[in-house]
């Protein structure tokens, strides 16, 4: 919001006295101080990605435990560890934890991250919104699961259809959580997806063209654009299930003539988009790993991105593919049978310009690239599955059934999940300093691996043998108790895998300093340090390529074969494991670098969201105030100039877009000038120096 | 020179005053009570004039003539400040009607009570900050105007709203139109009238104002005295449940679509501040 | 993209130099598509809202065209009172106006006009709602509540959301009043009128749609 | 390493389906037992072969790929791979292939859509409730050339005469259920406020399973169905069994049981022709157990009706069925024992 | 290069464009968007009146609402939202929404008529 930042510096009335006492307590600005505290307050994107991420995890855990119980409960006929009732709520909180509070946020984590750092800026177009976003994510997700403490959590399935989901017949709480946690971690995803599209727009570094910005920020965008477009459908369907529930109204009341295929069509416009949400930013993820570790560039990086924004159109016209036993009369069944198939073609382009990227390249199978063929791999199956499915007719043999359930999770988890995976195992050492074990790492790819196919491809035949999905029970007889024996095997198979993973990010802190660009990387945020500084690059780059970063590493010979330089430069100071073969660091000047400063108003915000939940379930009185804790917190959050002219501008500062105001962004602009001045001089003497060295 | 201990002491008055009349109305006219709370107001009346007369607990008093210092410069917000313990006062007062009579007016006394507790503490810690008044005054701004500035606007919007809507109810239904009308083409009139005019006076402009609000304010209280007009019900089929319509007299519009408003109104703030 | 492309060693002074824009009056945006954020971002907001408020206008419309047997209470469409639903979308097509002759007056640093201007919106604005507040009592009066019937539930909604925009557009408006009053909106901020103004507008495409689709159309 | 680790998958991948195939399901999609169910297994069976082809395809490409082209040991890691950014054609033609085999894919789909949803000729008519959580089913009287003169009611169990296409009208009073007799045909939801309709046809007498698949609250595992086809002569023995009506227990046990399936409630919910009529024929909140004996199973076809002790079991405690509608006061044994003579006279 | 790969080099040189073109700020003036108003209220006006005249109007109503209502939309939003000063980015931006929930809900709609 641009309410904001008219405030001149802080100049006292009375001009004597320059060191005013800081006020204590909370009230005042938050500083930029060290400790658990300032990630309360940070706008930093790397560290709010990092939150998002361990969030996410911290949810698969969960998510994942309560597959475990599913599991357990399945692996017998008739079995008996759980009732019913908590069957239902287990598999409704798996499937929402999974979509909303594991993959969606660790893809906004990757996101946030790695953009800024892809297109050279220094930080998101809007910071302290990018706080708020994840603030309203944890909150939402915290809201959700407050639930099962509550009274019980929401049970009638991810997808929640009507009438089931109304309090005729779901009279408890549960669903109401479900609907307002939901609506909650949609605000986080819509004002994310506006911030992010914005930057990506927007913060790009000098010459870096849409054509050039790295295959994950493409998809990611495609990505933030679908969710700007598909969270406000499923906002819509919501509050009507809301209003209905909370309110007595009739969109989804049978008896006063409501038809329930309103709600799915509501939900399937947003759900199937949402699919493609969950797996564009993972595509992106190996669209980089891959090349990085096959030493070659992404084949056909146009087609990658094409397919991407084809991918992303065509998501939006085959929601009814949800539907086909829905009754939705034959001639809808075929135009969406239709657009469905063709979804397949896009998608088959990336799949065989991966392989393109393979071939004839020079593999090296770092964990991170197991995952990501992983993906291409299994990914495959998904998709064929979901071909199968666009064959309407026979979907109506297929829909609600384990096969259903396996085709999503080959994509899922095939998908999205091994992305994430192979996104970890690349990522880590930029992000921490230091590699995760590749030898634990391939402990923890071939469990997975192994247990992620045991789990899921016997649910293929499960489905066709006809056993339902969302049953808590199965009895004898049906022929498909091996089948269901197996996958459970495989899931406590997958846990284990997941236990090694923690095994190893517990004690990977130990390993040695992995250096800035440890896989020599091809795009930008290799070029600074690891972790990077918290204004990313100490200069800005400006960007003449694809693949910047490669192309500042490697020449090229007559013969077009690539060799590497005598010498680059980093664009920040690193340390002295990078500076082997021919790397540099800048020399500049950083204290002039300012970047947006702590702020509280995003937690007070995201905190009123919940209240104001609690508050229309319970309490009015909660709700207001929620409700002025939000509104304040909106208010302060304009009034508040997105730098605190109070702090001191020593090591951080203000580019957050758009300066303050033309004065100031005189000096932003002199100082960068300044600074990238002084780098390049930098880069000559220092040429001149380590040539010396070498000779 | 009003001080802070006088101000109490008005606040007292007006406890009296506000207490007697309402008791009179509630009780029916029973004098003793009233009585009692009239000379309440009388002894703080003569006790707040004294305080001022005397000038006690004056702080700028005390200073003046000293060489100004910053540690001694008055506080700026203390103006504001002073006028904390009357609201205090006065919600002490409306919550004892409230009391007396049973019904909504005990909540607004305790809305009352809240704000006053919540902006004279944040005030007083703002005062204590530092040394600065202009520090100070800013902290106090910094923490309340996101608060003060919307609720005032909402308010302010909400009486609007609330007025206009009971002279459209009160007016048969062609009338509500014209008034609809009329008022939309004064607004529009005096906006193109004022963006013409360059040199308008500011009285002329404080009158309008002034004429404009009384005017809408008259106008509703006297619209919702003389109640809706008559409506008549276009029931089809018999009333399956439509009780919660009746009960709310004074609600803006009925009970229902007040309940969507209401909800409408978490998210969607949130949802404006994505854009922007 | 072929291998031949040359690496072209980073001119970085040289390529700046043309990058950042130099006009110090302009507002400076050194993005790269020359375009605000917060101006991008609003943009991007209102097109995601045309899905938020499609949604609720497609759910009015299938209700209202079906055919409940037995239906309870009046159906909406018996209710309307179109001369004065008119005017209120007569008010808020105006108020269109009035915002761009305030954006248009303190975008020339005009801010006695621009607050008036301002201050016109607003009321105008109020004078809608005011108009819906009416509107939705009447209707509660003559048998129509929102819990009533399908139709009912649906438009209430549809209108309560639209309404509820409005109401926040009012508060804006009154909040740049206020910053105005007090001198924090010099002219060089105008994109922040601007940017209320397009929510504002926007509000009022919306109805646009709603007086035609809801209201003139019959079911 | 990598080639082991496919090559193990391959085979488990194989052994699991042949292991998959092998065993006997009584709803498997792949075995169909009607001329729709056919129909769609005829759809898809080529498509099956086509994912099964590009599967082979692309998972033979990554493997050659990652073995063909792996870093070796001895490699110099100065010496790159070529560098070649893409190639047009390559990427033209898996465009344009994949979008050919699809579009032959739809042109066989798409047909098939209009001709399952028509309405067979001469088909036997039912009318199908799927309900919280049983299915109710109703034969509409007049249907001479089946033999239907009287309506019939039934639950749970649906009759039909084999070599007949059989036509579902189906409703719901509460949620949305999805009726699906995986070898006669696909699944069709029952949306509540709509009216669908379904066909069905078995080649050969027979009981072939199946069950609600849309999730419907607590027990939606539990709203099981069978299908019983019959041939000529049993279908008219079992239509003119259920024309008859039972008759009034006079004496003994049952006698007694009569009595009570009114004291303790029972006609309150459940229809018995002749006998009880108090509730809605149209939709009666419980099954009609006019012939319940007729049938095997009970309560969502999960328990064995010729089991004695599961019927009194039921008795005892209906939420043994978990969140089943069925809400009773307790009942004695002795009670139990009159009731269950009682309900046995009702064949 | 492939004939995508052009078209997206163009989309990238018209943001190019965009950028040196430096958002145009010939503004319309004040009295065009009064202009425009007029021609808003005109309108208005025509569709209130065909409230009072749709039998006369039979089968032609619907078309005439709608083609006045789209004018409409377009006018206030080329005008007083300045899309057709601004650049071309923010069209497209709002736009896309438009259309996608156009075409959705429309796809939506016709669903419920297909049983
Ligand atoms: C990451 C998420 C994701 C992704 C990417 C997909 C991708 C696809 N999905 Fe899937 N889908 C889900 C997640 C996903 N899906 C979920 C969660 C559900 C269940 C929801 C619920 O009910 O709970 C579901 C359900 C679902 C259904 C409904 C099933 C039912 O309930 O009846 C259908 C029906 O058509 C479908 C189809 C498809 C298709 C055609 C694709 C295509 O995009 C796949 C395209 C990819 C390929 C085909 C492989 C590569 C291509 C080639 C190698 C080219 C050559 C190929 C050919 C010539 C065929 N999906
Ligand atoms: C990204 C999405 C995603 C992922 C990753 C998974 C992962 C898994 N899923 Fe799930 N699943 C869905 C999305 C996903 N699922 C959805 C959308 C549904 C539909 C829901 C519905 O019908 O409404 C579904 C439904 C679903 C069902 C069907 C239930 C039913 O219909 O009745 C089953 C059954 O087996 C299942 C199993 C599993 C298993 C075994 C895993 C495993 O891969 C899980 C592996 C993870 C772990 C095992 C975590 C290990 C954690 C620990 C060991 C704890 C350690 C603790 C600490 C370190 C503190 N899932
Ligand atoms: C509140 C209504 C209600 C009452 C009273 C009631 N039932 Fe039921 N009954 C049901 C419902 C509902 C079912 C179906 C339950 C299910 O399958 O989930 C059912 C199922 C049955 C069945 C199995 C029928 C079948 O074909 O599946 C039998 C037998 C039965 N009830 C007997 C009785 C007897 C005997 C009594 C009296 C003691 C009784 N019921 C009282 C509602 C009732
Ligand atoms: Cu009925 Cu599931
Ligand atoms: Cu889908």
């Amino acid at each position: 919001m641009a309410l904001t930042e008219e405030r001149p510096p802080l100049e006292l009335t009375s001009g004597e006295e320059a060191v005013v006492r800081k006020p204590l307590g909370v009230f005042t600005r938050p500083s930029d101080s060290p400790g658990w505290r300032s990630w309360l307050t940070t706008v930093d994107h790397k560290k709010i990605g990092i939150m998002y991420g361990a969030t996410a995890m911290a949810f698969f855990a969960l998510g994942g435990l309560e597959a475990l119980l599913i599991r357990a409960q399945l692996a017998q006929p008739n079995g008996q560890v759980l009732d019913p009732q908590v069957y239902n709520q287990l598999f409704t909180m798996h499937g929402t934890t999974m979509v909303f509070l594991v993959i969606m946020p660790m893809l906004a984590g990757f996101a946030n991250y790695l953009i800024p750092l892809m297109i050279g800026a220094r930080d998101v177009a809007y910071p302290r919104l990018n706080a708020f976003s994840y603030w309203v994510f944890l909150f939402g997700g915290l809201f959700l699961y407050s639930s099962f403490f509550l009274g019980g959590a929401p049970d009638s399935g991810w997808f929640n259809y009507a009438p089931q989901s109304g309090v005729a017949y779901s009279p408890g709480h549960g669903i109401d959580f479900w609907v307002l946690g939901l609506q909650i971690t949609g605000i986080a995803s819509l004002v994310g997806a506006v911030n992010l599209i914005v930057t990506c727009l927007n913060m790009r570094a000098p010459g870096m063209t849409l054509l050039r910005m790295p295959v994950f920020v493409w998809m990611a965008l495609v990505a933030q654009f679908l969710l700007l477009f598909a969270i406000p459908v499923i906002t819509v369907a919501l509050f009507l299930l809301m209003f209905d529930r909370l309110y007595g109204a009739n969109f989804f009341v049978v008896e006063a003539g409501a038809d329930p295929l309103l709600w799915q069509h509501l939900f399937w416009i947003f759900g199937h988009p949402e699919v493609y949400i969950l797996i564009l930013p993972a595509f992106g993820i190996v669209s980089d790993v891959i090349p990085t570790f096959s030493r070659k560039p992404l084949f056909g990086y146009p087609f990658m991105v094409f397919s991407g924004i084809a991918i992303g159109f065509m998501g939006w016209g085959v929601w009814a593919h949800h539907m086909f036993a829905s009754g939705v009369g034959p001639v809808s069944v075929a135009a969406f049978s239709l657009s469905t198939m063709f979804i397949a073609v896009p998608t088959g382009v990336k799949i065989f310009n991966w392989i393109g990227t393979l071939w004839r390249g020079k593999l090296s199978f770092t964990v991170a690239m197991l995952f990501a063929v992983g993906l291409v791999s299994q990914f495959t199956i998904g998709g064929l599955s979901g071909v199968m499915h666009s064959v309407a007719p026979h979907d109506t043999q297929q829909t609600d059934t384990y096969f259903v359930v396996a085709h999503f999770h080959y994509v899922l988890f095939g998908g999205s999940m091994f992305g994430i995976f192979s996104g970890i195992y690349y990522w880590w050492p930029k992000i921490f300093g230091h590699k995760l074990s590749e030898r634990i790492g391939k402990v923890h790819f071939w469990l997975m691996f192994a247990g992620f196919n045991l789990t899921f491809g016997p649910m293929h035949i499960v489905g066709l043998q006809g056993m339902p999905r969302r049953t808590a029970t199965y009895p004898e007889g049906m022929g498909w108790d091996l089948m269901n024996l197996l996958e459970t095997i495989g899931s406590f198979l997958i846990a284990l895998s997941f236990l090694v993973w923690v095994y190893n990010v517990v004690r990977s802190r130990k390993n040695p300093h992995a250096g800035a660009d440890p896989w020599d990387g091809r795009t930008l945020e290799w070029a600074t340090s690891s972790p990077p500084p918290v204004h990313n690059f100490d200069v800005e780059p400006t960007v003449g390529h694809l693949d910047e970063w490669w192309h500042r590493k490697y020449d090229e010979d007559e013969s077009g074969r690539p060799v590497r330089r005598e010498h680059y430069e980093f664009l920040s100071a690193v340390d002295e494991v990078s500076l082997g073969r021919g790397g540099r660091e800048p020399q500049v000047d950083t204290s002039s670098i300012h970047l947006p400063s702590p702020s509280y108003w995003p937690i007070v915000i995201a905190l009123g969201l919940p209240l104001i939940s609690y508050g229309l379930l319970y309490t009015y009185w909660l709700s207001a105030l929620g409700g002025i804790m939000v509104v304040g917190g909106v208010v302060g959050l304009g009034l508040e100039p997105s730098v605190d002219p109070e702090a001191g501008h020593d090591d951080h500062g203000h580019d957050d877009g758009h300066g303050p105001g033309p004065g100031t962004d005189a000096t932003g602009e002199e100082a960068e000038l300044v600074g990238v001045g002084a780098g390049d001089g930098a880069t000559a003497s220092g040429d001149r120096a380590g040539s010396g060295e070498r000779a | 020179m009003v001080n802070t201990g006088s101000r109490f002491w008005f606040g007292v008055v007006a406890l009296g005053v506000i207490g007697a009349l309402a008791y009179l109305l509630a009780s029916g006219g029973e004098p003793y009570g009233t009585l009692v709370l009239a000379f309440t107001a009388v002894a703080g009346l003569i006790l707040g004039v004294t305080s001022i007369t005397l000038r006690d607990g004056d702080v700028a008093l005390a200073a003046d003539g000293a060489p100004s210092t910053a540690a001694e410069r008055r506080p700026v917000a203390t103006r504001f400040a002073a006028a904390w313990p009357a609201t205090a006062a006065l919600g002490a007062a409306v919550c004892a009607v409230g009391l007396a009579t049973g019904g909504a007016l005990l909540y607004v006394g305790f809305a009352i009570l809240g704000i006053t507790l919540v902006e004279w503490m944040v005030q007083s810690w703002a005062e204590r900050s530092t040394a600065d008044a202009t520090v100070n005054q800013r902290l106090r701004n910094r923490i309340m105007y996101p608060v003060e500035i919307p609720a005032l606007s909402l308010i302010g919007i909400a009486v609007a709203v609330l007025a206009f809507s009971r002279i459209l109810l009160a007016l048969p239904k062609a009338g509500s139109t014209v008034v609809a009308i009329v008022v939309a083409s004064v607004i529009l009139g005096v906006g193109v009238l004022l963006s013409s005019r360059p040199r308008v006076s500011s009285s002329l402009l404080a009158v309008l104002v002034v004429l404009g609000a009384v005017g809408l304010l008259g106008g509703g209280i006297v619209a919702a005295v003389a109640g809706e007009r008559e409506f008549e019900e276009h029931a089809e089929e018999g009333h399956a449940e439509e009780g919660p319509e009746e009960g709310s007299g004074s609600g803006p519009g009925a009970e229902a679509p007040e309940g969507t408003g209401h909800a409408d109104e978490a998210p969607a703030p949130a949802q404006g501040q994505g854009g922007g | 993209m072929s291998v031949s492309e040359q690496t072209a060693p980073p001119e970085v002074v040289a390529d700046r130099a043309d990058h950042v824009p130099h006009d110090a009056a302009a507002p400076a945006h050194h993005t790269s598509t020359g375009l605000s954020n917060e101006k991008l971002g609003m943009w991007l907001f209102l097109g995601s809202e045309c899905l938020l408020f499609g949604g609720l206008i497609s759910a009015f419309l299938l209700y209202r065209s079906k055919d409940v047997e037995g239906m309870v209470g009046p159906a909406v469409g018996d209710l309307y009172d179109i001369p004065f639903t008119s005017v209120s979308s007569f008010v808020l097509l105006m108020s269109s106006l009035t915002m761009v002759l305030s954006l248009s007056a303190i975008q020339r640093a005009d801010h006695r006009r621009a607050r008036t201007w301002l201050l016109t919106t607003a009321m105008l604005g109020a004078t809608f709602i005011a108009g819906q507040v009416y509107e939705f009592t009447s209707f509660v009066r003559e048998g129509l509540g929102y819990t009533t019937n399908l139709q009912s539930s649906a438009f209430y909604t549809l209108t309560g959301f639209h309404g509820v925009h409005v109401t926040i557009g009012i508060l804006m408006l009154v909040s740049l009043f206020v910053m105005s009053l007090r001198g924090r909106l010099p002219a060089e901020r105008s994109e922040t009128v601007e940017i209320v103004g397009l929510y504002w507008h926007f509000v009022d495409i919306i109805w646009i749609i709603i007086f035609t689709l809801v209201y003139l159309i019959p079911a | 390493m990598v080639r082991r680790g496919r090559l193990t998958l391959l085979g488990l991948v194989v052994a699991l389906v042949a292991g998959g195939c092998a065993r006997d399901a009584p709803q498997d999609v792949l075995e169909p037992a009607g001329p729709l169910a056919e129909t769609l297994d005829n759809l898809f069976m080529p498509i099956f072969w086509v994912a099964v082809a590009v599967f082979v395809l692309v998972e033979g490409l990554i493997v050659y790929a990652v073995v063909r082209y792996r870093r070796r040991r001895d490699d110099n890691d100065d010496e790159l791979p070529v560098q070649f950014h893409g190639s047009t054609k390559l990427e033209i033609s898996w465009t344009i292939l994949p979008a050919l085999v699809l579009g032959l894919v739809a042109v066989f789909t798409i047909p098939v859509v209009f001709t399952l949803s028509a309405e067979p000729a001469n088909a036997l008519q039912v009318s199908v409730t799927g309900q919280k959580f049983w299915w109710g089913y109703q034969y509409p009287e007049g249907q001479s050339e089946f033999g239907i003169e009287e309506p019939i009611v039934t639950a749970n169990e649906l009759h039909i005469p084999a070599g007949q296409p059989v036509f579902l009208t189906l409703t719901s009073p509460d949620v949305i259920h999805s009726f699906w007799t995986p070898r006669l045909n696909g699944k069709q939801d029952v949306v509540p406020g709509r009216t669908h309709t379904w066909s069905l046809e078995a080649y050969e007498p027979g009981v072939y399973s199946g069950q609600c698949a849309e999730f419907c609250g607590t027990s939606h595992a539990n709203m099981r169905l069978k299908v019983v086809a019959h041939d000529q002569a049993g279908w008219e023995d079992w239509v003119e069994g259920m024309q008859r009506p039972p008759q009034k227990p006079l004496s003994g046990l049952a006698a007694q049981g009569f009595e009570l399936f009114s004291q303790k409630g029972c006609a309150g919910c459940h229809q018995v022709q002749g006998s009880f009529e108090s509730v809605a024929a149209d939709s009666p909140p419980a099954p009609d157990l006019t012939h319940l004996f007729s049938r095997d199973c009970f309560a969502g076809c999960i328990y064995d009706l010729d089991d004695r002790n599961e019927l009194e079991a039921w008795l005892r405690d209906p939420q043994r069925k978990a969140g089943s509608l069925m809400v009773i006061g307790e009942l004695t044994e002795d009670e139990i024992d009159a009731l269950y003579s009682y309900l046995e006279t009702l064949e | 290069m492939s004939v995508s790969d052009e078209t997206l080099a163009r989309e990238a040189q018209a943001e190019h464009d965009a950028q040196t073109e430096h958002e145009g700020h010939d503004h319309p003036s004040d009295r065009s968007y009064v202009g425009i108003a007029l021609i808003l209220a005109v309108l208005t006006a025509l569709e209130v009146a065909s409230f009072y005249v749709e039998d006369q109007l039979g089968a032609l109503l619907v078309p005439a609402l709608v083609i006045m209502m789209i004018v409409k939309f377009v006018l206030v939003v080329a005008w007083f939202m300045h899309l057709r000063f601004d650049s071309n980015l923010f069209t497209r931006v709002f736009v896309s929404g438009l259309v996608l929930a156009v075409g959705v809900y429309a796809a939506t709609l016709t669903t419920f008529r297909f049983w």
